[in-house]
């Protein structure tokens, strides 16, 4: 399948130099999203999903240590120079940060932030890019578009505010869209509403869902990858990872929902400075054997598609 | 064990154009001894609120509270802060729960000393205590909230209010900021130490698994009354108050119906369907 | 690393001017006030820095007028940042009726400028420099109310100031345990801008006249000469001294209060990779 | 707009206003002496008992101190400030003439600080880090140290002394006396006056901005323009830039007030025949009707200048209307 994919990531090493060392935010990941699909990215604070997402479109900070390669329709973004990359933002990839609070400028009305994005790639004039800003916002569930577009973004609610989000992302209608913790900080009932917009908005480009919530990734993703520590874990079909979950960290992940009995996985995430030696997970996990602690242990098959990085399935 | 009468909690902004906003809006219920009550609801509903009220963090308006045979209400300050040891409060974000500046051990003694409980060296041995029964270790006392991950600060934060024995705890979605993996050893852990410790506990959580998981009954807040109460699962199960099955819905997996804003009633009246299970009527 | 070294450099300029000030009687080798030789003389083995018009060594002026300079920054500064911090705290701290009458207080005060106040209340009184000191102080210390109330006012509604009330702590208690050293960061660095501040209000005070005729200070000393001719004469000996003598002072405590502001916000924070 | 708003925003001003008056009406009374005696004095070098006696009773100084304060209030507002001990003319006239001088100065250095210092600032910020922004926050500092009068003097020294290039002082040549005051010779007196100003101004505006530029840089709405496909001149510009300035709009009502103080300096330096030279002059004289003047006149430039922030901050921030506290 690998040469059909619509973004390849290999090998990426995303690093960033502190005082107390090189923070390994993500190391060595592979992946792949398809045409059409919906990728969940699962993962917990500091596993390294937001910085996956930021760095495919080379939103971090200047001074980070990428390596590796994005190959996005076979062109490396990281090699772009930044005026071609500024083509690709927005038009080609579009991106939902998380903390939909501030990523508004809230001096600009949201119709505005959205036409801006509208004006600059596909050379609408103002009245019509307004007039598909508008548009954009009742596709997302806004009521009252025309009015909404008019106003400023701190008379919107915080699921309001995650729907313009997404409709900005989605205004020139690139080909993949990243959604970094859209459902972050929402409660039940605003949360349902935006997962129901994500299954809802068209079906025509790729999505790469990063999310700590294992529920929304279930009812969102076709393919779901678990990262832990800087790495993915586990990837495969939703429904083979998900329902019958390889890595003991994923097993661990569901079975301490509330729903899932409760259990805990002990301890707690290892520092990105100070890795553990071995499978990462070692010093957690319940079924870690002597060699665990001394072996990286690499991606294994462990169904169709399904593969997961565990000593158990060498 | 809890009773609260009738509670109401405004904020007004603004000096000159007041403008008065009803975060809890005659509120009244029970908690027995040793029972847990969840507290449900959207964000913005009056929740924080309610519990802030209870413990007169907030000053409610009106309406009387009475813990464990006081009545808090009629408390003057200086009583008022004799009887705090009685009920304490957990929060959401366990990081700023506790003072930036201060090592664990310092923030652990802090209301041990406040009450003069006990001699330099008897505060001492009982922090010691205090931070192994919430599973830290004496190498953690020295220190401070950034050098700690989420869950050993909400650790901290545990160990501190029960410093006190309280008999009485609001923990206001104390879990909401974690990852489910160390969720579900908090969870465990408060309600552990709530069960050694026999505190009556008011569980605030907008997640409906973490209140199945932890309340016996449980309560649906919204816009600052609650709407339905009764036993936690008939209520999440059989859920007769329009507003509390949009929540039950949103929380499912698969389609759900959304549901318009709901018309309040003016002057709501209360209606038992089951026993122990009331729910306010609509229109 | 270079951050390091002008830290370190403005602390030892700052520490050398208390130096100088503590051991003048030492160090001058006349009396400021006394007539030591011909007027106007250039610097010379006897005179380090020459003699001005009343014959009066220049040298020994400089030496005694850093008494006069660290007096009014650092006692206008203590006072302006006691009162602000102890203000700040009461009205972020209580807020409601208490602060709503400290904020339009300030309004009010703020409004008036303290400069030529300050000038017109200098003038009434025939000063005695701790009075300037304090008068600037006093009028210095609005700023300070509001910077110190604003962070006072995030501080009153954290968690842990909630939460330690929940246990059961006074008012007093809570302010000074944990309301106080969250704001002690912030009335540090106050304290050295105002300070700088204040030295440099205090000898402009002394160039414009208003001064304590019973000590020495740079800014008499820069308004004699330059209203003398001594720039017209080419009399640099007069003229440069205590204006550099001020701007080196100036400076020091400007790095210091910035280096201070850099460690307290991190967001501020030049970036040296 | 808020009508409640501005009304306390008038309320305000006002007391200031009453506040500046009753100070000097205390200072006056305190004062050791009569105040008749020493203004005849002041005038007309003598003051015999009997013109002192009626001046107080045609001045009402022989009544009830309630009733003089209300009077001298009353005054205040109408614009009788009294009489100058040095000009021997109406405090108003004197300030009238001089404010014009004063703001020949101070309007083109402020509407260049202003400027320069948003410019300059921003893009420090910007650029956080870099060489440039490194020596540029590095020279502000060390001219925002340098005192305002001792930095007048040197570029008095450097630029009129040594390199000859602007005159020594004054507002016009001694030709003037001959062939009337020629505006070209003015500015060419005013260069080093407004250059002063600019810098003793421009230092707090560059530092404000390139705070308020670092703290918008972070910002996730910035990331948001970025991920848009923007260049970033377009995000510095439209995004970063609109919203810095809010804070901006607070610094420079302030450093209106702060630049009458700079004047002070600035003028008695280079001799130019402003409100500071004034000053300087009721400084040295004592005049207390003139120095109350100048006080009152600052207070109400500042008060203008509240007004206009007031003003202005809705029309940067939409979510500011005029009426919330800050």
């Amino acid at each position: 399948m690998t040469g059909d994919a619509l973004l390849e990531i290999r090998g990426l090493k995303v690093g960033f130099p502190t005082p107390e060392g090189l923070v390994r935010a993500s190391d060595t990941v592979d992946l792949e999203i398809y045409p059409r699909e919906t990728l969940g990215l699962i993962g917990e604070t500091g596993s390294g999903k937001t910085v996956l997402g930021m760095a495919i479109l080379r939103l971090l900070q200047p001074n980070t240590i990428i390596e590796g390669e994005i190959r996005y329709r076979g062109r490396d973004l990281l090699s772009l120079p930044e005026a071609e990359m500024q083509r690709v933002r927005g038009r080609e990839i579009g991106i939902v940060l998380q903390n939909s609070g501030t990523s508004l400028n809230p001096v600009y009305t949201v119709g505005t932030q959205i036409a801006e994005a509208v004006i600059l790639h596909q050379g609408l004039s103002g009245p019509d890019a307004r007039q598909r800003a508008v548009e954009l916002l009742d596709a997302v569930g806004i009521p009252d578009p025309v009015r909404m577009a008019g106003e400023y973004p701190h008379r919107f609610s915080g699921g309001m505010r995650e729907r313009a989000l997404i409709a900005t992302a989605l205004a020139c209608r690139p080909n993949l869209l990243i959604a970094d913790e859209p459902t972050k900080g929402l409660d039940a009932v605003t949360k349902r509403g935006i997962v129901d917009l994500f299954s809802e908005i068209d079906r025509d480009h790729s999505v790469l869902f990063i999310t700590h919530d294992i529920e929304t990734a279930g009812d969102l993703a076709t393919r779901v990858a678990v990262m832990y520590a800087g790495e993915i874990v586990e990837i495969g079909g939703a429904e083979e990872v998900l329902g019958d979950p390889a890595h003991p960290y994923t097993r661990g992940l569901l079975a301490s929902l509330p729903e899932r009995g409760m259990q805990p996985i002990p301890g707690s995430a290892p520092s990105l400075i100070t890795l553990p030696s071995g499978c990462r997970f070692s010093p957690r996990c319940g079924c870690a054997v002597e060699n665990c602690s001394r072996e990286h242990p690499g991606l294994v098959e462990v169904g169709s598609g399904h593969y997961a990085r565990c000593m158990l399935y060498d | 064990m809890i009773e609260v009468t009738d509670l109401e909690t405004c904020f007004s902004t603004g000096f000159i154009r007041r403008r008065v906003v009803r975060a809890v809006d005659g509120v009244s219920f029970r908690i027995e001894e040793g029972e847990t009550l969840g507290l449900v609801g959207e964000s913005g509903c009056g929740k924080t609120t309610l519990g802030r009220s209870i413990l007169r963090l907030v000053e409610p308006d009106r309406g009387r509270i009475v813990v464990d045979g006081t009545d808090v209400t009629a408390l003057s300050r200086s009583e008022l802060r004799c009887f705090r040891p009685r009920m304490q409060m957990i929060f959401q974000d366990a990081y700023t729960s506790l003072n930036p500046r201060m090592r664990v051990r310092e923030s652990v003694a802090e209301p041990l000393k406040i009450h003069r409980m006990g001699s330099r060296t008897d505060i001492d041995r009982r922090v010691r205590e205090l931070i192994e029964e919430v599973g830290l270790n004496e190498e953690h006392l020295n220190r401070r909230p950034y050098e700690l991950s989420g869950g050993q600060n909400q650790r901290v934060v545990l160990a501190r209010v029960l410093a006190l024995k309280p008999r009485f705890l609001v923990a206001d979605e104390p879990t909401s900021a974690l990852d489910v993996s160390v969720q579900a050893q908090i969870l465990n852990l408060i309600r552990d130490l709530g069960h050694d410790y026999r505190m009556t506990c008011l569980y605030i959580s907008h997640d409906l698994g973490v209140t199945r998981a932890m309340s016996s009954r449980v309560a649906v807040m919204l816009e600052g009354r609650i709407v339905e109460i009764g036993r936690t699962a008939d209520v999440l199960d059989r859920p007769s108050h329009p507003y509390t099955r949009r929540l039950v819905d949103a929380s499912l997996t698969g389609p759900c119906a959304s549901l318009e804003r709901l018309p309040l009633p003016a002057a709501p009246t209360t209606v038992e369907v089951r026993s122990g299970h009331w729910v306010e009527e609509t229109v | 690393m270079h951050k390091k070294i002008v830290l370190a450099a403005s602390l030892g300029i700052v520490f050398a001017y208390c130096a100088v000030a503590l051991l003048a009687p030492v160090i001058a080798p006349y009396d400021p006030h006394a007539i030591t030789g011909a007027p106007l003389s250039p610097p010379d083995r006897d005179h380090l820095l020459g003699t001005n018009d009343l014959a009066q060594d220049i040298f020994s002026g400089l030496i005694w007028g850093t008494r006069a300079t660290l007096l009014l920054g650092f006692v206008g500064a203590a006072i302006a940042v006691t009162v602000g911090t102890a203000a700040g705290i009461v009205s972020g701290y209580y807020g409601g009726l208490i602060d709503e009458a400290v904020m339009r207080l300030l309004d009010v005060a703020m409004t008036i400028p303290i400069f030529p106040l300050l000038l017109i209340l200098t003038t009434f009184f025939r000063p005695g420099i701790y009075l300037i000191a304090v008068l600037m102080g006093l009028l210095g210390s609005f700023q300070g109310v509001r910077l110190i109330r604003s962070q006072v006012l995030s501080l009153a509604v954290a968690d842990f100031v909630v939460g330690t009330r929940a246990l059961g702590a006074g008012d007093g208690y809570i302010m000074a345990r944990h309301i106080l050293p969250g704001v002690l960061p912030l009335a540090g660095v106050k304290f050295v801008t105002s300070a700088q501040h204040f030295m440099l209000i205090g000898i402009g005070l002394g160039f414009l006249g208003i001064t304590d005729p019973s000590v020495v200070d740079w800014g008499q000393m820069i308004n004699r000469a330059s209203q003398n001719g001594a720039m017209i004469l080419g009399l640099w000996w007069w003229l440069i001294p205590p204006g550099l003598a001020v701007t080196l002072i100036s400076l020091a405590l400007a790095w210091l209060g910035y280096a201070c502001e850099d460690e307290i916000n991190p967001r501020l924070r030049v970036m040296r990779v | 707009m808020n009508g409640i708003y501005l009304l306390k925003r008038l309320i305000t001003s006002f007391a200031a206003f009453c506040i500046a008056v009753t100070i000097m009406f205390a200072l006056l009374r305190l004062m050791p002496g009569d105040y008749i005696t020493m203004y005849l004095e002041a005038i007309y070098r003598y003051a015999p008992p009997d013109v002192v006696e009626a001046f107080n009773r045609v001045y009402g100084l022989d009544r009830p101190i309630l009733e003089q304060y209300v009077i001298y209030l009353l005054d205040a507002f109408r614009g009788n400030w009294g009489y100058s001990f040095i000009y021997k003319v109406p405090v108003i006239a004197v300030i009238g003439e001089k404010l014009v001088w004063t703001l020949i100065i101070l309007f083109p250095a402020t509407i260049l600080a202003t400027l320069a210092g948003i410019g300059i600032g921003a893009y420090s910020g910007w650029r956080r880090g870099s060489k440039a922004d490194v020596g540029l926050l590095n020279g502000m500092i060390f001219i925002r140290a340098i005192p305002s009068y001792w930095l007048a003097l040197m570029i008095l020294i450097i630029f009129a002394y040594y390199l000859n290039l602007f005159p020594l002082g004054g507002y016009v040549d001694t030709s003037a006396l001959a062939t009337g005051i020629d505006p070209l010779d003015v500015a060419n007196h005013a260069v080093l006056p407004i250059l002063t100003l600019f810098l003793f101004s421009v230092t707090g505006t560059y530092y404000l901005m390139r705070n308020t530029m670092l703290m918008t840089a972070g910002e996730d709405y910035i990331t948001t323009a970025r991920a848009k496909g923007l260049d970033e001149l377009t995000i510095l510009r439209k995004h970063a830039l609109k919203n810095a300035m809010l804070p901006m709009v607070t610094l420079i009502t302030f450093e209106c007030a702060g630049m009458i103080t700079g004047s002070i300096f600035v003028e008695t330096i280079f001799s130019w025949p402003g409100l500071g030279m004034l000053t300087y002059k009721a400084l040295a004289a004592r005049d207390l009707p003139l120095l109350q003047g100048i006080l009152l006149i600052d207070t109400l430039f500042v008060i203008a200048a509240n007004i206009a922030a007031d003003l202005i901050y809705p029309l940067v921030d939409p979510r500011v209307q005029v009426g919330d506290d800050a």
